[in-house]
């Protein structure tokens, strides 16, 4: 075990898994000497060199493609995209290529690639260093998406997804990069795709969330215990496939839901969520499923705290579930 | 048969071309290629012709429903496919690509299954018609977005050279694809890594409707190359020899470690852009008629007859096999049947997830 | 009055506002003396010649990116996308610049722009000439999105669109392009973006639809009504901003509804509807919305009238809301 | 000024140049520009250097979150905003172009304004640090993503050319900008329709870490414009003069309709990438040292006193004045105080819908 971040956690899996496979190769801006401009690749360029940790060009289209024909070819690349908001340029290769190639050929080819991307806001980062993709990703078929909240998640997530062989979009929340240590697992750590976990049983509300926004659930979770509420905490962790599973069988349980998720409003994943429950479990709910979203507005600067899925914001809103 | 010289020069002003309209050798070099090798390179062309006709029958009969036709642009699809290791070297080609597919080994029945989309179709009717692939080929299974293939073209030359696994990448697009971003995104990338990677763009002038002048304020394609530190060659692409000994150069050279090229070879599309084209709208009878005299097939028959190595009783008998297998092709084709609605789940990922087995399970519930 | 299809009112509409306003210019792939692959832009080259109907090199992202530039310059230019499945080439343009530059500007400029896109399936397209992707517009904030489904809607919202100051997805249904001719009105006849249309009123089930799917929709209501059910029916027509109140009020009355839409299933615009729904008249409801959508597997060439919103599935889908 | 014959050659091996770097007029032809602006050129490029490191001061103490200097970058940021007409040319900049902004007449507490996002900010508060515009002076506010604004200036140009207004777009950009397919595409459309558009390319041999050689397989930008039709000049970046005279030239000869270029200024980031790099990972110290013997200002400043236009006295006076109205700008930024949170919800559309009025009103409701 290392007491280690998510940022650190992510160089060293990425290391350990090239060591035992020399099928992984990493692409992408910066990558290389630099490390990444957040240090997601660091050291990886003086143990691999240039052959398997490649600063590409400035396009996204260039490197998510390149990954696309390098993992048909039998490589498995992980392809870093500086940050989630410039999947843009590059996304015509992800959906039109990547995530259709297994289905249109037959199965004859596939791309077993891992898109990795630091996402989310709050760390004022403005419009393009701040958003949350997601809803894009899991909307189109053929593509996996994971966004872990912790550095073991991110280490067993991480492993999953490049021994995947499909393309998943691994998003990381950057704002916790380095907000969290944790002791991760040694070895051969895996957390297998499309499986949530219950970070905590409770009886009065159901709260789910994923990445960022985990760590603002789990602190609202807290200051509810205190005041003697007990919530059950799911973090999702996959977010294609999804663990219906688990979120219905909490809903069903306790009959009150909030969903915590920091992209804007319309469209959000956990919309998508909370009409599966109520398509599912309608009868048991005792109160709608609330949202605790971001704003339909571009990702704000000067007042991007309040646009967050800050504790205070959940709070709120799990008051008018249990009020309801 | 690669000479270790270099015969043709990059940037030429005019393409390059080795036999007159006339079908005379005119190359500054000797005529070193077997006559195994000119005649299958003419047995090619006549056979994706002959190919595109039964295939736009069948597109009239409704038996398919779409057909973008490789009538014109033959000599420079058999160039390109004959220039290539089959089964060892990638194809990444896009929708006009019959007759390439085909000379890198792709049988004709292979091409009208996807067509049809019947079981004896290998990708399982997924996709529209015109839309071929083979893993046993490494014909990297068509899509129909423009210029999205040329990416993973470059992924998969840089897996080759990270490998040393000897293997040259080949991929083909039309004049209207270098306009969007990706293609040069990914032919950059190539510049900069060597990647052993040959792009091929058959320029027939127009993108469906638009005319090459509205898609590039360059004289040709070719001279572009110079954008990414590679040659760029300017070839007759109705010159069948031409179009094979130009690729056979650049792609041994991408072999060699040399690093990749760009090769434009001027074409003409001969029909519409495609079954849901009217190209009367655009263009000008006599440029078509004009083009048509110009015909690669018939240029090459000429050639070969000059060369003592052809003749018309040999076309003939050559034509009426050609129909056969194609008739028996259709009947094979038809007889497979049609594909099963619940095909439609599989292949998503490797292993169905529980989201799509619930799905597949609902629609049989339907019953829709 | 003129009795016309979708893709005629389309072609005239452009004309009769060129007309109108010569700041408008249409702009895309074979706009020109082609007059598009569907001719939705038929004519106007002749009436407008090639600096008002441009065929630009094959680019989305210089089609739109050029839009956007013009628009802030000051024309209000009507971009085409061939077809909307190619629109993720250009989407980095339409989502990083044209839905941000009001809000970023601090309203110092702004992009008033239409882009047009023939979107969905049923015609044989296969992957990349049938997707509906409106989920993703619809998550952008700074995008308006619209999706008629019949010629006068076709009209009065192209006609909003363009005079809108802020850029507009505009999605048509290319299955209908030629499928229902209908009597649109002369002149400045307009739709306001964000108004449903109730195009039936019935006591039993709310059907909820849009685009191709309307459609559809409408079939299956003609079918309800032989068996003595009656439908509200609900054409959204806008997608965003889109018709809460008509939605909630007509959800609150019935008690049950049924939401149609093609794209996939996961992140389907009607999951936010449902969840929506869910969040406002919970009480209400009498029995679970159901969604009937796509699959979540890359548009399928030879199944494809399987995948479509047909109306068999529509009223099996009815059938268990009834039952509930 | 601009003389009716053409002066720069395009596609030259060695980068434009009008002054050696102790200062000496060293073009073939003589130099007719006034003293005036001369020495507004000297003052721009002072101005844009101390207001960087006035910002830096400030991102150090936390009054600012961000900063990506200019420094480095002043002659060739000057040189092309200076050949702009203010408020009546369009302007396309990226990032590091505070030094272009301000010479084209946005004050320099407009740039902090911005880059502290209080009141005093005209666009609200909305962006990142480094991203100012301006309605009045037609500065197409910027964004982050690379490239983006690149096509979006080719439609301000065409509708000018459409309108016949008369005016100019100037675009500017760093190396690695060129990758992206939005540049190409960008371009590519310019060439075509004959835009009224300079492209400017500040290239500082690096993308963040990325080194132009993994940036492009070519020596220089400049000779990309070949592949779209247009000439592509290669500039000494540090000198001021040079710059000018060639953006100019370009910049007019696109006003009277005669198409495009491509202007590469050759120059180099004095600091790290931003405040959030440590270019100590990826670029050796000498190098750095190297480049910051030629600083820009002070060549200039030879130059000036060469010709009697300049002196120390002048100089420190003048920098007394700049670094006079920092201080006040500072201080009314600062009291101008912070921006209000519901503005978050204002701008999204011309007039807020219902669904963003009842988002606000939650977030009222909430208080948080
Ligand atoms: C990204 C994308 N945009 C638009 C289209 C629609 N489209 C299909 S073929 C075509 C023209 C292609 O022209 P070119 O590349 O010259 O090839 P050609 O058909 O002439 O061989 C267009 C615009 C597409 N398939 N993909
Ligand atoms: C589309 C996009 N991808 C990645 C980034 C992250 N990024 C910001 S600046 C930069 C390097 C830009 O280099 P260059 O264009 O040479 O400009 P310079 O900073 O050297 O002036 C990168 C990769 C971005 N802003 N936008
Ligand atoms: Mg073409
Ligand atoms: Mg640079």
């Amino acid at each position: 075990m290392a007491i280690q971040t998510i940022v650190q956690t992510v160089a060293r899996t990425l290391g350990e898994e090239m060591q035992r496979d020399d099928r992984v190769v990493v692409l992408g801006e910066d990558v290389g000497k630099r490390g990444g401009v957040f240090l997601a690749t660091e050291a990886l360029f003086d143990s691999y060199g240039p052959d398997r940790v490649i600063d590409t060009p400035l396009s996204e289209g260039a490197i998510i493609g390149a990954a696309i024909g390098m993992a048909a070819h039998g490589l498995r690349p992980v392809a870093e995209i500086q940050f989630a908001d410039y999947i843009f340029p590059g996304i015509d290769q992800l959906f039109s290529q990547a995530a259709k190639l297994r289905y249109r050929s037959g199965g004859a080819f596939s791309a077993p690639m891992v898109v990795r991307m630091p996402a989310g806001g709050g760390v004022k980062g403005g419009h393009h260093h701040s958003q949350n993709p997601e809803t894009h990703f899991v909307h189109t078929p053929g593509l996996k998406v994971v966004y872990p909240s912790t550095p073991s998640d991110t280490k067993g997530l991480l492993l999953s997804a490049i021994r995947d062989d499909d393309p998943v979009v691994f998003m990381e929340p950057k704002r916790l990069y380095r907000a969290i240590k944790e002791d991760v697992p040694d070895g051969d750590y895996t957390v297998p795709i499309g499986q949530a976990k219950v970070r905590r049983e409770g009886d009065d509300v159901v709260l789910i969330s994923y990445g960022a926004s985990a760590a603002d659930t789990l602190k609202a979770a807290d200051a509810l215990a205190n005041q003697g509420i007990s919530a059950t905490l799911i973090d999702l962790r996959s977010l294609l496939p999804w663990d219906k599973t688990t979120v219905l069988g909490a809903v069903a349980r306790v009959g009150r839901v909030v969903l915590v998720s920091e992209a804007p409003l319309t469209g959000n994943f956990m919309s998508e969520v909370a009409a599966t429950i109520c398509e599912e479990v309608l009868d048991s709910l005792e109160a709608p499923p609330l949202r605790v979203t971001g704003f339909d507005v571009p990702y704000p600067y000067a007042q991007e705290r309040h646009y967050t899925t800050n504790p205070n914001r959940i709070l709120k809103t799990v008051q008018k579930v249990l009020d309801y | 048969m690669i000479q270790d010289t270099q015969r043709f020069q990059p940037f030429t002003q005019q393409p390059i071309s080795v036999m007159s309209e006339a079908g005379e050798w005119s190359a500054p070099f000797d005529l070193t290629l077997s006559g195994a090798l000119l005649r299958g390179l003419y047995r090619d062309m006549l056979g994706a012709r002959l190919l595109d006709e039964r295939y736009s029958k069948l597109q009239r009969m409704g038996k398919t429903s779409f057909i973008a036709a490789s009538s014109g642009h033959e000599a420079a699809q058999v160039g390109a496919g004959k220039a290539l290791r089959p089964g060892h070297d990638w194809l990444f080609p896009y929708y006009r690509d019959t007759a390439m597919v085909m000379a890198l080994g792709l049988p004709g029945k292979d091409v009208l299954a996807q067509a049809m989309a019947t079981r004896a179709d290998s990708s399982k009717g997924r996709q529209m018609p015109g839309h071929p692939g083979s893993r046993a080929l490494n014909i990297f299974t068509v899509a129909s977005a423009i210029a999205s293939h040329i990416p993973p073209a470059v992924g998969a030359a840089l897996s080759m050279k990270l490998r040393a696994t000897g293997q040259v990448t080949v991929t083909s697009f039309g004049d209207g694809a270098t306009s969007e971003g990706d293609f040069h995104a990914a032919i950059n990338l190539a510049g900069v890594q060597g990647a052993p990677i040959v792009f091929v763009c058959q320029n027939n002038r127009y993108a469906i409707s638009v005319d090459f002048r509205k898609q590039s304020a360059t004289d040709t394609v070719a001279e572009k190359a110079s954008a990414y530190g590679m040659p760029g060659y300017y070839v007759d692409g109705m010159d069948v020899v031409a179009c094979y000994l130009v690729m056979k150069e650049v792609v041994e050279r991408a072999r060699q470690g040399l690093g990749p090229a760009l090769v434009e070879m001027l074409v003409y599309r001969y029909g519409a852009h495609s079954s849901a084209d009217d190209d009367s709208r655009y263009r000008p009878r006599e440029e078509v008629d004009a083009w048509l005299a110009r015909d690669p097939i018939d240029r090459m028959r000429r050639f070969l007859i000059k060369q003592g190595l052809w003749s018309d009783a040999e076309d003939a008998d050559v034509r009426q096999d050609i129909n056969d297998s194609l008739n028996q092709a259709v009947r094979d084709i038809e007889a497979a049947g049609p594909v099963p609605t619940a095909w439609m789940f599989d292949d998503v990922f490797a292993e169905p997830t529980p989201h799509l087995l619930e799905q597949r399970d609902s629609l049989r519930e339907d019953g829709s």
